[in-house]
């Protein structure tokens, strides 16, 4: 069957370099400039002109294999192809469809799952976000409270999400609820599919601390799920949601944001007036070498994604190397800026007008969420250093 | 000044100011973002009076009073501009020259009934008074200042003192906020409060707004400089002080894998550290007020005394309220829990009169090598 | 009875001033300039004659009470007189003997005890070492090994103690000895006297990594000490030796050794030509603030100390701050030589030779000693911060 | 060269050079301050000519074998002068002008037979070769070098490449230690190794001696460096292995409070943070050898690569050394125990060839702005 738009290209048969330029002339040609290097993530109604072209074009789901509608890209090209949106500034939209939710049904899903929701996922019609994180259980999933028991043909699901990503741009979410209420730890939680729709769900944006709403509270009060949305067994949920954390470390492992970061810093500088002073050139080149290392980390275990093999727990290295580099890099902004360090928003310095803040409040959260680093220095300890319990 | 003075003054203060997210919340954006009435009660207690001679409507007291209540202050996250009002501009007004100006303006801002700002910063920001941009013009007579001033707090005070260079030095002017040619351009802060960038065109001064001659405002700029740098240190370490109470309060209580994250010592160990940041703020803003406090203080003492407090205090405060937020994982970076509150208050103040960095440079060029 | 030189001077007569000035006239007149700010802890033989001048003159025990043969200072005055042997770079000789023994037998010990060791305390005739820490008892000393068995009138010491100060240059050592099996932790330990001249002792001067040998190992084999050595009463020895503990950490908290740090620093700027450049300037005004501060929460301590308040444990910090400042100060030094911070011993830079390498080894042991920083930072989370155990 | 290639050297040098820590103390303070023995064992294995072509009896090998066996001996401590020899001295020799020294020395170079040292630093130090500060001079027809040369190491070689400023530019010269007019005065080292301060008067030179002209010195000095550099790296990323791997053994077995101190958390979370700091300095090495080894690499991003590889890895052994040392308590701190051996060599292996700071600053003058 059909489940997006048909891939006749086989990218296979480009040379790495032949497909860089394809995808490079694409973005130049036609992502909307004032959408590059957004300052915060950026909501559906602000950059769906350009995934609905990449949908139409069928380049939405760079990383699935072509039978699914994806451009079943090898390991290297998929990384070209993101370099390339990185490279651009070109800023995520709301992509648990495509990097969670569609290799999950793809590896775990009955072939009617798969028919129901790839092809809206692949059309931008159906939106999702992921509900794992709860306010007991944000870096701990043993703590989760989020119940769902079989009623019949359905899951009734009670309880609550948080900290959930652009919930009030989506449609859909995966939810991790409890399953077995006598089972331990991880053990007892299923992995169900969810219309937001549906009654008894309630949706509501959490006004963070830098003024943003890109978080959200989900609140569950009886809300029927059909029994058919369980994917994967009864009570293996954490099998199936652990099966893409690896990726999720890798993604949020990459060297964009320190980068972005990097780029603000240079401008606040040039502002000013300091970007050739000693002092500044010393702790900008620390933190351009703490840059280019992560990179070339990063690279690393790309390489082990792109060999298909499976990352191990060392990745958590990358997420605490990426995300307390992109701090420090915003703690000199702020340092750089001076009083202008004190203004948020858009701020008039020299000729330009720049989003000092944005770094600064957009760092925060990176070494919370995804797991907090704290829990990723427990892993790290206790898996790769094989330190005592 | 006693020490029973003192403790009765931080008694009141604490007694008066205790956080009000809701009213700290309300008043964000808002212009002027502080409210009149609380301000005169804050006159009514006699806070902002406390170093006006009690000939002019004060209670003649000193710094100590000062930073007292800046640092309860602080603690409650006060948006009234006490340090801007009550330290800067009195202070720069009461030790300038104009007699006349002083009778007439400094009971009213003893009382509350106004609310002065001080100009003295050009469009960069910076820690020199005598870069203030803000220059005193003859023109077919009569006497204006042109250019511009930024970053001056708060954003809607009754009146400004404005630093402006003349051919003698610099001289002090008291300019209404309805003065013709003043424009008066409000930008927001991280805590919801705003300074200003003001615009000056033509605005005309005499001998009767003159708030310091050139005798006597550099002086006068740089005590009120100095001292309200000390307040806002205070004001940070009232804030700091709350911030890991709060958040020690959230270890003891918080738990994960079935035990209070305090107990972790991971953990621990980083909250100890906080805990001697702040103590070292307490520590050297303690000794930096006696030091100003001593007759003998030279002027450089007083600025080394006031670069070292405020240095110490923005650092601690920024690395403390970023360790808090750590701390408490996805809950603090919500808006509804008072942490943002101290976080953001944290950022305005540790910026303000120069940030960490500035201070260092500033304590590095006055002090001597070792 | 006379325990030392007559005490004829009633020092409390004089000023403040006036007692500094008689101080800092001794000094500048009688000590070795040799001597001055060494760049590592001096030998016995090496500062005999200045502290031998000292016992002669009275001014050994400056905190002592008259009666007991001491200068009798107040707090205050007890405070210049160590300024000002800071200020002059005064090293501390193995003075275990005056800082520890002498106040535990004033406090704890008999008369009898009083009569025999105070005298050739202060004729520094006998010189002390500590006997505390252990190959597993550094920072904990719950796990105390060594024993002593009451056997007729003498005790029976056998085991080991490691890290001993110059024990190499003592005479007499306390003990701190398991005199309960049973007992856990702290209790069943007793406070023991011991003439290092006992057979059945053995002491080995560790050479460390810097290639000195203050450290000594001492190792007990049935070691008999009579049991009119005992202080306190038998199991109650932690009582004694936490008497002085406080004491110990307010010494290591003083801000002598950063300054000594930010000397050598600014001798390696000059010699290297860097000491006006912005980024060193920058870094060493920070440092110059670490080191202010500290002087600034010392005079805080030691105004406690002055009222004769006992110290809480607030404390620790004094002495956390103070190592890990020395140590980013040596950090710094180690940065600014280049080259040089590679070579070891009196280094030729520029015109003048400086030992480079000695604060950094000197700051080492400095968060070890003294009860290590992790476990002053224990104190602190669970006695200041009431953190949960 | 082929990962077997690789492998193999790996192997081999992990076989052979294992810490004996007797012999590292033995030898420190000492003249030679290695053994020459094991310096032609070296040569035997073919380790001393991986760098030099099979024509001149080495192996004919690259960068990513030296930086191989440059790891191990790191890891084993030894004290014998790979990267100063086999690498930094050798390569100026090979990429230099001169046939017959090539001829003559190479050879000797790669069996062991000889040793030596590359004299380019100031007394100052510092990463600039064109301010070395011996120069060439004509006296009576004769050409002569005057000046001195610092931290050249090894201190005792059988001789040195000496850069020296002459009219048209650099030259680099080869001169026996015995040569009249060369002082040699050796300054210890933390490790208890020795670097030279040279001292020329007079010392004659010649074309013979001329390893390369002012057309070739330049260029063959900074290849030298730059790899030299590299495998310096290498050497503190061995080091600072075994380090890390030396203290986790001791947390994992180490019980206080009766427990083993590697399961306190503060204690996890600071050796996760010497883990990383470990595998940056690996990932970057390998980055940095891989560019250097891109046939395309110019001379700038050779440059730009060992600075970013020296910074790092200096830092991290640094870094990792003094934590180690922190955790091991007491015991560490003694001579007897090995970790002060692989704590001294990390001090002497960060300041050799500039330290972290120069590094980032050379870095700094190099690198693109972001």
């Amino acid at each position: 069957m059909n489940y997006g738009v048909p891939q006749e290209q086989d990218w296979d048969t480009l040379s790495d370099a032949a497909f860089r330029a394809v995808v490079r002339a694409e973005v130049e040609a036609h992502h909307p400039a004032e959408l590059r290097y957004p300052p915060r993530r950026l909501r559906w109604a602000e950059n769906k002109s350009w995934y609905l072209r990449m949908a139409a074009k069928g380049w939405i789901a760079p990383g699935w294999p072509r039978e699914y509608g994806g451009m079943g890209l090898s390991a290297s090209k998929l990384l070209i192809f993101l370099e390339e949106m990185e490279r651009w500034g070109i800023a995520r939209f709301q992509d648990h469809g495509i990097l969670m939710v569609g290799p999950i049904l793809m590896r775990f899903g009955t072939e009617a799952q798969r028919r129901r929701y790839l092809p809206p996922i692949l059309a931008c019609e159906e939106i999702w976000c992921q509900g794992y994180s709860e306010p007991n259980a944000g870096s701990d999933l043993a703590n989760l409270r989020t119940e769902a028991k079989l009623d019949g043909d359905a899951f009734i699901i009670n309880g609550q999400k948080t900290w959930t990503t652009l919930a009030h741009d989506s449609t859909h979410m995966i939810v991790l609820a409890r399953t077995d209420k006598e089972a331990k730890k991880q053990s007892g939680i299923s992995f169900l599919m969810l219309d937001l729709k549906t009654p008894g769900v309630t949706v509501r944006p959490i006004r963070d601390l830098a003024g943003h709403d890109e978080f959200c509270e989900v609140f569950f009060d009886n809300v029927r799920t059909p029994a058919t949305n369980l994917v994967g067994k009864l009570n293996q949920g954490w099998t199936v949601a652990k099966s893409q954390l690896g990726f999720e470390r890798i993604h949020i492992g990459s060297p964009k944001l320190p980068e972005y970061g990097l780029q603000v810093l240079l401008s606040v500088a040039r502002a000013r007036g300091v970007e050739h002073d000693a002092l500044f050139r010393d702790r900008l080149a620390q933190l351009q070498l703490d840059v280019a290392h992560l990179g070339d980390i990063y690279a690393h275990f790309a390489a082990i994604v792109g060999r298909g093999e499976a990352l191990g727990p060392e990745v958590s290295l990358l997420k605490i190397w990426a995300t307390e580099t992109f701090q420090r890099i915003a703690d000199l902004i702020i340092e750089t800026a001076g009083e202008f360090g004190g203004l948020t928003g858009k701020v008039q310095m020299a000729d330009g007008r720049i989003e000092v803040l944005a770094p600064f409040y957009k760092a925060r959260p990176t070494s919370i969420y995804g797991g907090s680093n704290e829990i990723q220095r427990n892993i790290l300890a206790r898996q790769v250093l094989n330190l005592p319990g | 000044m006693s020490d029973d003075t003192l403790r009765m003054l931080r008694d009141s203060a604490a007694d008066f100011a205790t956080l009000d997210g809701a009213r700290v919340r309300r008043l964000r954006g808002t212009d002027p973002g502080f409210e009149r009435d609380r301000w005169r009660e804050m006159g009514d207690m006699g806070w902002l009076g406390v170093l006006i001679p009690e000939a002019h409507g004060g209670l003649g007291l000193d710094l100590g009073a000062a930073v007292t209540i800046a640092e309860q202050l602080g603690r409650a996250l006060y948006p009234e501009p006490y340090s801007a009002s009550a330290v800067l501009a009195t202070l720069a007004l009461l030790h300038g020259d104009n007699a006349a100006l002083k009778q007439t303006l400094l009971p009213r801002l003893a009382s509350g009934e106004i609310v002065a700002g001080l100009a003295w910063q050009g469009e960069r920001g910076g820690l020199d008074p005598d870069q203030c941009s803000v220059k005193l013009r003859e023109s077919n007579g009569a006497q204006q200042l042109e250019g511009s001033s930024r970053f001056v707090s708060p954003a809607a005070a009754d009146g400004y003192i404005v630093a402006a260079r003349a051919a003698q030095g610099l001289e002090l002017h008291w300019i209404a906020r309805s003065a013709p040619g003043l424009a008066c351009e409000p930008e927001a802060r991280a805590d919801g409060s705003a300074s200003a960038l003001l615009r000056f065109e033509a605005v005309g001064v005499s001998a009767d707004t003159r708030v310091a001659s050139p005798a006597a405002a550099s002086a006068a700029l740089r005590l009120a400089l100095d001292h309200a740098t000390l307040s806002t240190s205070a004001e940070l370490f009232g804030l700091m002080d709350c911030t890991l109470e709060m958040t020690l309060d959230y270890l003891r209580t918080r738990v994960q894998f079935g035990k209070p994250i305090g107990s972790f010592q991971a953990l621990q160990h980083r909250a100890v550290d906080m805990y001697m940041q702040k103590e070292m703020t307490r520590a050297t803003l303690g000794a930096a007020v006696s030091s100003v406090l001593d007759p003998a203080c030279t002027g450089e003492q007083r600025a080394v005394a006031a670069s070292s407090a405020k240095a110490r205090a923005s650092q601690a405060a920024l690395a403390i309220c970023k360790e808090a937020l750590q701390m408490h994982g996805a809950i603090g970076y919500t808006d509804e829990y008072d942490l943002g509150l101290y976080f953001n208050r944290a950022l305005v103040l540790s910026a303000s009169l120069g940030n960490a960095s500035a201070h260092r440079s500033r304590y590095a060029s006055l002090a001597a090598l070792p």
